[in-house]
């Protein structure tokens, strides 16, 4: 059954191992599907083009549509969006900006102790030790459950269950301390999957070379298998930060930490407008958009400092 | 490896191949010409000013001490590395010239690599239909059936459905050598191909090879083992500081090499008995 | 026994009180319940002034309305948050007596069919949307049994929002609130009528069995009897006898 | 400057490259820090022993402590989690069960929708061709942007904002619609830095092995790249499928959807207790755990089969 | 190879050194014992029952068709593979009995893997000082310094802050030798040590391994290079289908082998003139 083709013989015919002699003058010129299907300038404008009118594209959506105006009025409103940051104590307006500070603070502690719990459960999940089953088993059904439940719940399940329970040291915190814990434990749980994923990216052969020289199971971890894991999982630990930054709002639904997104909430149902919530995103890319540039660049020079000096294939 | 003989040789009916001789206008030119190729890592400059024209059927054998080049050579001429100057022809055709299409040009040439870069994810039998299901186009079951054979020959029939870290290293080369073989080419890049051979292979490999040129197959190989590059080669290259410092046919260069260095190599192998 | 209420109360020497933010008009004034305007704001401070605190003494808190019937402690003396009584609520909460006896009300754009066409047959054909936890939400969908399941918002807000942009047809609020909502928010929007009384009322929200809710009751007794909480809706929620009646 | 250890020589002294001999008899034996530290049946009991207690004091903390009964009311009411479970439209109560239903509806038209849109946008990403730059920054632009606005606010933006515009076939979808709109909108940002990382963990020796094959960038990936990649991200993946799961929830929102956890909410504010919430947290746990499962399954399974039989350095 | 005359040999001080004679008990006994090793992965058997016994200085080199269990053995050994039976006795101590520490057995044996298996986010100095600092509690300024003398004495003192990846076949060969000998060890596994580099470093590596073994380290060498065999080996092992078929001096070996598999396997090399 000959196979068509641009080779001469057909495919199955053992004898022919080499089946292709000299390809036909002009035969390597691009096609129109190699990588060169865009040609210098021309693809250079088309790209350029392209991606000019669809964010103009976007944008004259919110000047030209019939309710762009009202839309405009409601999300971008620069004198409210004024107030909504400063806060105005005599309209009962809160500062979205001083609630931010709430934000930075609950995320810088809560990260420092997800990223460390995390990996400790990730660790209890790697054992193969079978007397240390029930560790492991744990460490399963904590990432099952924290996983499961809505962060929401948790943080009423700490921020209203341990005062109902009347526990001295227990019952008697803040409610930003509850929120903290809330947030751990949640996010503690997607953390140790990011750092799973990432030890199970390198490879067996570098667990033997280390564990060869005499390094102990924790040393080989700590020195070869996690500097190679963390570098490969960079973006989805970014991806947590900032949904844990993002988080930190919902620590407020317990009543007494007026963070960021509640004080936009605040002021938007007192003007009745939602520029207030345009102002909080705004702060939140303001601190997120740094941090994905940062890591960018510190995957990229990870990237081109231990490949090749021309890593080039594509 | 006696199941080798039930699907006899590979040469034969490919002397006189059509496709080679269908095309009047190159009959006679270079399979490859590398004039005045350079290249260079960083501040590094690895190969500087590389001249090779190499004919059709000819088997060349790259020496040189570890570090020389010889891979990045290799890799340059499939496309893998851009060479910074310099020009690289094959059949007649630039192929660093901008348009030209990378992958057109790399179906026609096979490359095993030194570190074999097999597909941990797919099976040894996935691993060498890849390329012919994909790019060439060739039905699954004929893919298929002329890998198997492929791997009978090379003494792998029984690891068709191993992953590849689960295979020997030699092993592992043998895929890597039939994974580029699958796909027919016509210019063969060979690194360091049989460093994980033992004996018997490397001798079986060598009457691959032999077949190879015969049928018509251009190679360029990077060798340590010179007495494989004795065995095989049309001509041998030495490779030094980036240029190739002296060329012949095996016998001139390793009993009478002219260039000073050259005999000094091959003085501390002769002296080491390695020759 | 002013003594006793002094050591009773949550934090010593004032009276906590607690509400939702944001705090919604004609209930409080501005978003700020400390300015002793709008007519739960006033209540509060008469109430204190019944039980012995100054207005000094009178401490606000934030407290949201999912919060407020969370077991455990309570942060604040009352909640007085527009909190309808129920029998349900009333065994995991205390109750005050009634401080405001509620109709709810419909609220619709001015051109809209619903404002002619509004028997209990043409009610169950509207899209009907409501805040979350309102017991507006709960009489929609036992009384009114529309047809089309309601929207429901997390704020009122969003629910006004809603009505605006066509998303849901009709409004269901307290009389005071929907009278608001059509006179100065909503441009455009009407209060239909006001529904016949099924004995709703508000009651300030204390823990289970907190001891202060004889104390409280009887200073809502005392302002009853006294006019001041006819004047305080007169003052801050109107007088609605010009509002129609909707026959459910 | 000797170094002290068990070797004869000091470590600096060149000459001396084999400096251990025959190590002292019983050197080898476990000596309390090797991975022996804990030996058989002992080890075993003593991490069954830690773990049981460790959960049943959590346990005990529910049923003993001073206010554990009003708490176990509020949450865990057998009869009002039936009620929950069931809807009771004569008391105004929403069924739970019935709002999960279009919990999963939403997730599984979403998540199709985020793993292709998600990989269109890691894979313009990776581009390196200067003319593609424009889309390269669009892709970079768009994780930005998504990733650091909250989840709700794009909900509000396209649920309220879309209908305020007043354009044909934009502003007259259903709030099912928005929702799923926003959703993929938002995670497809977090779902492409996770593709990312898996792109980015895969050497570039197999891109180089695929394309001296012949076959395309788009082929390499997809053949070669990709298959790796998802591999090794499967965990991070996971997440982000259930932390969607969970998010479907804040579509309701927008005001018509009710889903399990708007459910839950009414349930709660009408009848003045929590266990509603606990009803919709059961069933979203009883969604993710067999899914996280699976997925365990799924990555033993390949590691078992591709790695050695006995990949057994631990 | 010039920079290497400047650091010296290897071996002298070490010989007679304090460690290996202060231990009176043990002269004169097996530095590294197996006693019916087997080995399977799956159902598939792999070591069928290895009996062997090295001496201390001894060079063993083990011989045999790819996929005969070449690496498998050097694995067991020093127990990165658990063997399924049998014992391994090190300096008479039995490393496969419970309560070993695996961690104290591996400090004393150094392993060079055929893939190598460097660590790709380190430099070459740090992939050769990890194990003296973090083992062994060397000072870091005193194991890079012996880091930089070995690399010299390699040839690879212009690498030493580059990363693998950038390295050529025979440089990350030798790096993963110089990782395996800075720990010092009292054995060392070498694994087709050779396979990536050119005949002047292989008589290099060749000189390295002599004095090493003057100096008193025992060594196990799989290779396919039977020169390299038979210049280096006190003796010879031939690995067949999981068993040691046949062993002794190397001229024996190569030139009366009795057992016939071995005859074949010589015969065959023999005629490809590869020995
Ligand atoms: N990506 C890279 N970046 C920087 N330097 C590189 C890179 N690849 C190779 N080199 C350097 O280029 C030189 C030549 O490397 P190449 O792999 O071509 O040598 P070789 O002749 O194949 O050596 P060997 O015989 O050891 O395989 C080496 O010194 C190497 O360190
Ligand atoms: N982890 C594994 N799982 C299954 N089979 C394996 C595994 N490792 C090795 N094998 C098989 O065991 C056999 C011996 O492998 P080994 O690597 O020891 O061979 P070798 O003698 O070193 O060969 P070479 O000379 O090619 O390196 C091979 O057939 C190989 O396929
Ligand atoms: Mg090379
Ligand atoms: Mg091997």
């Amino acid at each position: 059954m000959p196979v068509r083709g641009s080779r001469g013989g057909t495919y199955l015919d053992q004898q022919t191992l080499v089946a292709a002699g000299a390809p036909a003058p002009g035969s390597f010129e691009g096609n129109g599907r190699g990588s060169h299907l865009l040609g210098g300038q021309r693809a250079a404008a088309v790209s350029t083009v392209s991606t000019v009118v669809f964010i103009g594209g976007v944008i004259a959506l919110f000047v030209f549509a019939p309710g762009a105006a009202a839309v405009r009025h409601t999300f971008f409103n620069p004198q409210q969006m004024k107030q909504a940051f400063l806060g105005d104590p005599s309209k009962g307006l809160y500062s979205v900006g001083k609630g931010l500070i709430l934000n930075i603070e609950m995320f810088l502690i809560a990260e420092v102790l997800i990223l460390f719990f995390a990996l400790v459960i990730a660790v209890l999940r790697q054992l193969r030790n079978p007397v240390l089953f029930p560790f492991r088993m744990l460490a399963v059904v904590y990432t099952d459950v924290f996983r499961g439940v809505p962060l929401i719940i948790v943080i009423y399940g700490i921020g209203f269950g341990a005062p109902a329970l009347y526990i001295r040291g227990v019952s008697t915190q803040s409610d930003f301390v509850y929120g903290i814990v809330a947030l751990v434990l949640s996010y503690s749980a997607y953390v140790a999957e990011v750092y799973r994923a990432g030890i199970n990216s390198v490879h067996q052969s570098q667990v033997a070379a280390a564990r060869s020289l005499g390094l102990s199971q924790w040393k080989s971890l700590r020195f070869v298998v996690l500097p190679q894991a963390v570098r490969t999982v960079i973006p989805p630990l970014l991806n947590d930060f900032i949904s844990l930054q993002k988080d930190t709002a919902l620590v407020s639904t317990l009543g007494a930490v007026i963070e960021a997104n509640r004080a936009a909430q605040i002021d938007s149902s007192t003007l009745f407008v939602y520029s207030s919530y345009t102002v909080a995103a705004l702060l939140f890319l303001c601190l997120t958009i740094p941090l994905a540039r940062f890591t960018d660049r510190l995957i990229a020079r990870d990237v081109s400092r231990r490949m090749a000096g021309g890593a080039t294939v594509r | 490896m006696s199941e080798a003989d039930a699907t006899g040789g590979f040469g034969g009916a490919a002397r006189g191949d059509a496709s080679l001789s269908g095309n009047p206008a190159l009959v006679g030119q270079e399979a490859v010409r590398l004039e005045g190729v350079h290249k260079s890592f960083g501040v590094l400059e690895i190969l500087r000013g590389i001249d090779l024209s190499v004919a059709p059927h000819e088997v060349i054998c790259l020496i040189g001490a570890s570090g020389s080049g010889k891979s990045t050579l290799l890799r340059c001429v499939n496309l893998l590395e851009p060479v910074n100057r310099g020009r690289i022809l094959l059949w007649g055709q630039d192929v660093t010239a901008p348009g030209v299409d990378e992958n057109a040009v790399r179906r026609h040439i096979g490359i095993v690599f030194q570190s074999f870069n097999l597909f941990p994810h797919m099976t040894v039998l996935r691993n060498i239909t890849l390329g012919p299901i994909r790019v060439l186009g060739v039905p699954r079951d004929q893919a298929e059936e002329a890998g198997r054979a492929l791997l009978v020959r090379f003494g792998l029939s029984d690891k068709r459905d191993d992953y590849p870290d689960r295979l020997s290293g030699g092993q592992q080369q043998r895929v890597a050598i039939v994974r580029a073989l699958a796909m027919r080419p016509g210019i063969m890049l060979l690194d360091e191909v049989t460093s994980a051979l033992d004996p018997e292979l490397v001798s079986e490999v060598l009457g691959v090879i032999r077949e190879l040129a015969d049928a018509g197959m251009t190679m360029l190989i990077a060798t340590h083992e010179m007495g494989f590059a004795r065995d095989i080669a049309d001509r041998v290259c030495f490779l030094d500081e980036g240029v190739i410092l002296e060329q012949g046919p095996p016998r001139q260069v390793f009993t009478a090499p002219v260039n000073s260095r050259t005999q000094q190599f091959l003085r501390r192998i002769v002296d080491a008995g390695r020759l | 026994s002013h003594a006793s209420i002094a050591r009773d109360v949550y934090k010593i020497g004032s009276l906590t009180v607690a509400t939702d933010s944001p705090a919604y008009e004609p209930w409080f004034s501005n978003n700020t319940p400390s300015n002793g305007k709008g007519y739960e704001s006033a209540v509060a401070y008469a109430i204190a002034k019944q039980l012995g605190f100054s207005k000094s003494q009178v401490k606000w808190t934030v407290e949201p309305f999912d919060a407020s019937f969370a077991p455990g402690p309570k942060k604040f003396d009352f909640d007085i948050n527009e909190i309808s009584y129920t029998e349900e609520r009333a065994t995991v909460v205390s109750f005050s007596a009634s401080y405001y006896d509620v109709q709810q009300a419909l609220i619709a754009m001015r051109n809209s069919r619903i404002v002619k066409h509004h028997t209990p047959a043409d009610l169950r054909t509207y899209v009907f949307g409501d805040q979350i936890g309102s017991t507006s939400l709960a009489f929609i969908n036992t009384e009114l049994r529309p047809t089309q399941q309601p929207s429901v918002f997390n704020t009122l807000n969003d629910a006004k929002s809603a009505l605006q942009d066509g998303r849901i047809q009709a409004l269901v609020a307290d009389t005071p609130t929907a009278q608001y909502i059509s006179s100065s928010e909503i441009p455009k929007s009407v209060l239909v009528g006001q529904f016949p009384s099924t004995g709703e009322h508000y009651g300030l929200l204390f823990a289970k069995n907190d001891p202060l809710v004889a104390c409280v009751n009887k200073a809502i007794a005392t302002l009853k009897a006294n006019g001041s909480l006819a004047k305080f809706q007169k003052e801050y929620l109107g007088i609605y006898t010009s509002v129609p009646t909707i026959k459910p």
